[in-house]
């Protein structure tokens, strides 16, 4: 499996959806993510560091992660390096 | 079964085999049920016919908890559903009752009374359930309840059931007795083509403009079953129009009042009741149930030893029909309501009656039907 | 990758208030989430797909999404699936209960549907507790854990609802977590697609009424436990008894090919109407 | 149909042992006189746990009137095929009741006044099988009672077995049919007014109980 490069990604939450529950900011391998304790929401601090590897979409309970590519024609596929149990 | 019968015919049956007859000939095509005296013969009579017909499905539960819930399902699928019981089942039911009421879903529940509280006497008979049928499930609620007297009664009383239950989209419940049940008599099968059938209002708009619980002319909206592309939502808790949780105290009051209304306003459609030597009446009985066949005799009986006595035989036995009381009592001295509890039907007479004449009450919890001899003692003292 | 939340939303019911009233880090939602890629996936039609639930924190899952919904009665949810089912068998009838919904107060339902084999998608959605009342113990607390209702540990031993469910008589039985969602979607989908009764088991925390109590400080630690405990069954098998102490295996646990009832009721009827004739 | 004679409730009480075929009995006594004869017919059963071996009983009342109440309440025919049923029931006789016995299980009956076959001795020793006992009642009622076509009850009775037992059950209702023509020559004197045209005859009664239809041996051991 073939790592593709980083920062190919556009990261979007919707704070009126998202509660803050912090799954995504705690697995997240590139630490893309951070709660904002102000807003009491997760936030994309790093977006060139994500590696696209879908993990906060599947795992956000409440729908609010949406993740396109930056690259409309780019690869939309999952790396598969995300984390393993 | 296959080839379609297009004449009355005579046949000897059981009561509980009238039901059967009854409900198929209504279009009941889905029977769920669990096993208890003195029921069982519906179930059974059931178990052998329904997969002899084309979409008929037969299904022994658990439990009669069970048992109501596969009826809603079918229901909610499209089907005309019943299921069959006696009291201790009917208690377990209960639950189920007030769901069907809340989401507005058709079906017969037969409850053929024996003799309690708890396991009782189950092979006598009673009629100890006829509150319980009314106020059974928690919560306000409106409901039919009817009852049958004879083996013919209970064929035709079990497609009465069913047309209210399609007609208003509401459980119907059909009290019948042990001795009722377990009657055999000579009756006639209608023809099909000789019986009225009414089958519940499907929607004529698009998905999108329908509204499951919407209010309508009568009271009763269209329901269409499930997977026929209206996707919606059922669910217990008070909801609005569209079938979704509300606790806004307007869609509450107007849903709630909205599903007794349906049922009330249409009073002259829904209570039946039997008059016999009622016109001119002195002592008036009001009995239902095999009482009433007691009553039957000691009136007549009566009228020989010229006593004007009269019987008021409830069919309907709720929405209790008020104006047929009303209407016979204004002759009467007395009002005599014997039945097999310690007053349950006594207790609506008596409300309706409204002191206008002396009620009194004859009453047996022993197992034994209330005899002609009893009743015509009663009278005779007037 | 980038349809996943949109395509969610396709299948949202637009008008119903979002967020959703699951607490933070409730894996309610990720299981919702994997339950609508699978249903889409699979190309099965909305109006085909009838969402069954019960009572309690799952009971509130039908109201989200566009599929026939119906929130049944607490414990209940099965009995009316298998009336839809045997009265319309051509529907997909999903059902989605809790732990205390399904294996408690309907316990006698669970084991029944499954001995009948009938042809459901059973989802129980096991959490440990009873969640929307506020924390009570219920049949599949760990044993020592506090409830509520077990405020000196829970005494009574939990179910399996694995083995319970396998030694009932079920088709197919698989057990995944809202951790695994690559692999959840796969039991889902296996779940959904295969003949019979098909129980799935998906561990999902429930911090605010389980965690908080059982020392996990926020629902991370909770996934993070999920994450160290449960591991694939295949693996598992081969792990030492002796060394599996606390881990919990996932996957398919079990895959019957027998008929199910519907399809044998439908048989019957054949029968009995072909002799006729 | 419309019955061909005029009944205004004639009430019957079978009685027996569970076991005893009393409520089957009943069934096709109540299907012929309904379905063959005409009348109505309601028939009620005292419904008891789903034993063997109990008192059992189930009522006809018949009429050509549509039937009211449903149960007996004046019975004219208690059949009774066991001790037990004939003491439990014996208090429901009236003046002008006809109590029809077993012989081979009723060794003590509370009256002279009765009519007796041995019923289950006859169905073992001449038809081999004890359980056509209540085809031979059913024969010997048709004979009894005035208003009974045997044709119509040979007819429910086909109708309602399963055709492998038709044949021995018909012999039987022959049998009981004749055995009771034999024994009582004619229907009790009392329901003469149902018969056709019938003149009044000696009372058969009479003459049945002085015949002391006779008992040949112990009788069989009852156990079911």
């Amino acid at each position: 499996m073939a790592k593709t490069k980083k920062g190919q990604t556009k990261i979007t939450i919707y704070p009126d959806w998202c509660k803050g529950c912090g799954l995504c900011v705690a697995f997240c391998p590139g630490k893309v993510l951070e709660l904002d304790p102000m807003e009491g929401c997760a936030k994309v601090v790093r977006e060139e560091d994500c590696i696209n590897c879908g993990f906060c979409e599947l795992h956000c309970p409440d729908f609010a992660i949406v993740i396109t590519p930056k690259d409309s024609k780019g690869s939309t596929e999952p790396n598969e390096g995300s984390p393993k149990s | 079964m296959t080839a379609k019968r297009n004449t009355p015919k005579e046949i000897f049956a059981l009561g509980a085999e009238a039901v059967v007859e009854g409900a198929l000939l209504a279009g009941c095509s889905f029977y769920g049920g669990y096993p208890i005296t003195p029921s069982s013969e519906i179930m059974e009579g059931m178990a052998a016919r329904l997969p002899k017909t084309e979409k008929g499905v037969f299904i022994q539960m658990e439990d009669e908890i069970a048992s109501m819930g596969t009826v809603i399902g079918a229901s909610m699928a499209g089907r005309k559903a019943m299921t069959a019981t006696s009291g201790p089942g009917f208690s377990l039911m209960q639950e189920f009752i007030g769901y069907a009421c809340m989401t507005e879903v058709p079906l017969v529940i037969v409850n053929v009374m024996r003799g309690g509280p708890s396991t009782g006497l189950p092979t006598s008979p009673a009629q100890g359930d006829v509150q319980q049928a009314r106020w059974g499930t928690h919560g306000d609620h409106s409901i039919i309840v009817l009852s049958a007297t004879d083996v013919q009664d209970c064929l035709q009383m079990t497609v009465t059931a069913f047309n209210f239950a399609e007609k208003y989209r509401t459980p119907v419940i059909l009290l019948l007795d042990e001795i009722t049940a377990h009657t055999r008599e000579k009756i006639t099968l209608p023809a099909p083509n000789d019986i009225e059938i009414f089958s519940r209002l499907q929607p004529t708009m698009p998905p999108e403009w329908y509204k499951p619980f919407e209010e309508t002319v009568r009271g009763v909206p269209p329901m269409p079953p499930l997977g026929a592309g209206y996707r919606f939502h059922y669910t217990g808790l008070t909801h609005d129009d569209h079938g979704f949780p509300t606790s806004k105290a307007d869609e509450v009051a107007s849903a709630i009042s909205r599903q007794f209304r349906k049922i009330d306003q249409f009073f002259f459609d829904i209570q039946i009741v039997d008059e016999h030597q009622a016109e001119d009446c002195e002592i008036l009985v009001v009995a239902f149930g095999c009482v009433a066949r007691s009553a039957h005799l000691a009136v007549d009986q009566a009228r020989e030893l010229g006593i004007k006595a009269g019987l008021l035989n409830l069919k309907t036995l709720f929405p209790f029909p008020r104006g047929a009381v009303e209407k016979v009592i204004g002759n009467c001295k007395t009002i005599l309501v014997p039945e097999m509890n310690m007053g349950q039907m006594s207790r609506e007479v008596k409300r309706v009656n409204d002191g206008r004449c002396k009620v009194k009450t004859l009453n047996r919890i022993d197992g034994h039907i209330i005899t002609p001899k009893q009743i015509l003692d009663s009278l005779r003292k007037g | 990758m980038a349809e996943v939340t949109q395509l969610i939303h396709n299948y949202l019911r637009r008008d119903k208030k979002f967020p959703h009233v699951f607490c933070p880090g409730c894996g309610h939602g990720i299981v919702l989430g994997s339950l609508i890629r699978s249903v889409h996936a699979l190309g099965i039609p909305k109006d085909d797909v009838v969402l069954v639930a019960g009572i309690g924190c799952s009971g509130r899952i039908p109201v989200y999404v566009d599929f026939n919904t119906v929130h049944a009665v607490h414990g209940r949810a099965l009995t009316i699936a298998t009336g839809i089912k045997m009265a319309n068998p051509k529907l997909h009838v999903i059902v989605i209960m809790g732990d205390g919904d399904a294996l408690s107060i309907g316990g006698n339902h669970f084991i029944h549907a499954a001995r009948r084999n009938i042809g459901l998608s059973v989802l129980v959605l096991n959490n440990f507790i009873y969640g929307m009342t506020g924390g009570q113990c219920s049949s599949t607390t760990p044993q020592g854990d506090w409830s509520t209702t077990t405020p000196y540990g829970a005494m009574e031993k939990s179910f399996d609802l694995v083995e319970l469910t396998s030694a009932a008589g079920a088709n197919h039985v698989a057990r995944g977590t809202t951790f695994h969602v690559k692999t959840l979607d796969k039991l889902m989908a296996n779940t959904l697609t295969k003949p019979g009764f098909n129980f799935l088991e998906v561990l999902t925390p429930c911090h605010t009424q389980y965690g908080r109590k059982n020392k996990f400080k926020n629902p991370v630690e909770m996934y993070k436990w999920l994450k160290s405990t449960a591991m694939p069954l295949e693996a598992y098998n081969k792990l030492a008894p002796e060394k599996r102490g606390d881990r919990i295996p996932i996957g398919i646990f079990q895959s019957r090919e027998e008929t199910p009832l519907e399809v044998s009721y439908e048989n019957l009827r054949k029968q009995l109407r072909g002799a006729k004739s | 149909m419309k019955p061909d004679k005029d009944i205004h409730r004639f009430e019957i009480c079978l009685s027996g042992l569970g076991g005893q075929g009393v409520l089957t009995l009943g069934k096709i006594m109540g299907q012929a006189l309904a379905l063959g004869h005409g009348f109505n017919v309601a028939q009620t059963q005292s419904y008891g746990p789903e034993a063997r071996g109990g008192a059992s009983r189930t009522d006809l009342v018949i009429s050509t009137l549509p039937i009211s109440y449903p149960k007996t309440d004046k019975i004219d025919l208690l059949v009774a095929l066991s001790q037990e049923a004939c003491n439990k029931y014996f208090q429901l006789l009236k003046p002008g009741s006809i109590l029809l016995v077993n012989t081979t299980l009723v060794k003590q009956v509370p009256t002279n006044q009765f009519l007796g076959l041995p019923f289950t001795e006859i169905a073992m020793d001449k038809l081999k099988l004890v359980q056509a006992m209540n085809t031979l009642v059913l024969g010997a009622c048709t004979f009894l009672l005035p208003f009974a076509r045997r044709a119509a009850m040979r007819k429910s009775l086909e109708d309602a077995l399963p055709a492998k037992i038709v044949d021995i059950n018909l012999k039987a209702f022959n049998m009981g049919y004749r055995d009771a023509q034999k024994a009582f020559g004619e229907s009790p004197a009392i329901w003469a007014g149902l018969a056709d045209s019938a003149p009044t005859a000696p009372s058969a009664l009479v003459k049945a109980i002085k015949k002391k239809v006779p008992i040949k041996k112990k009788p069989a051991a009852t156990k079911k």
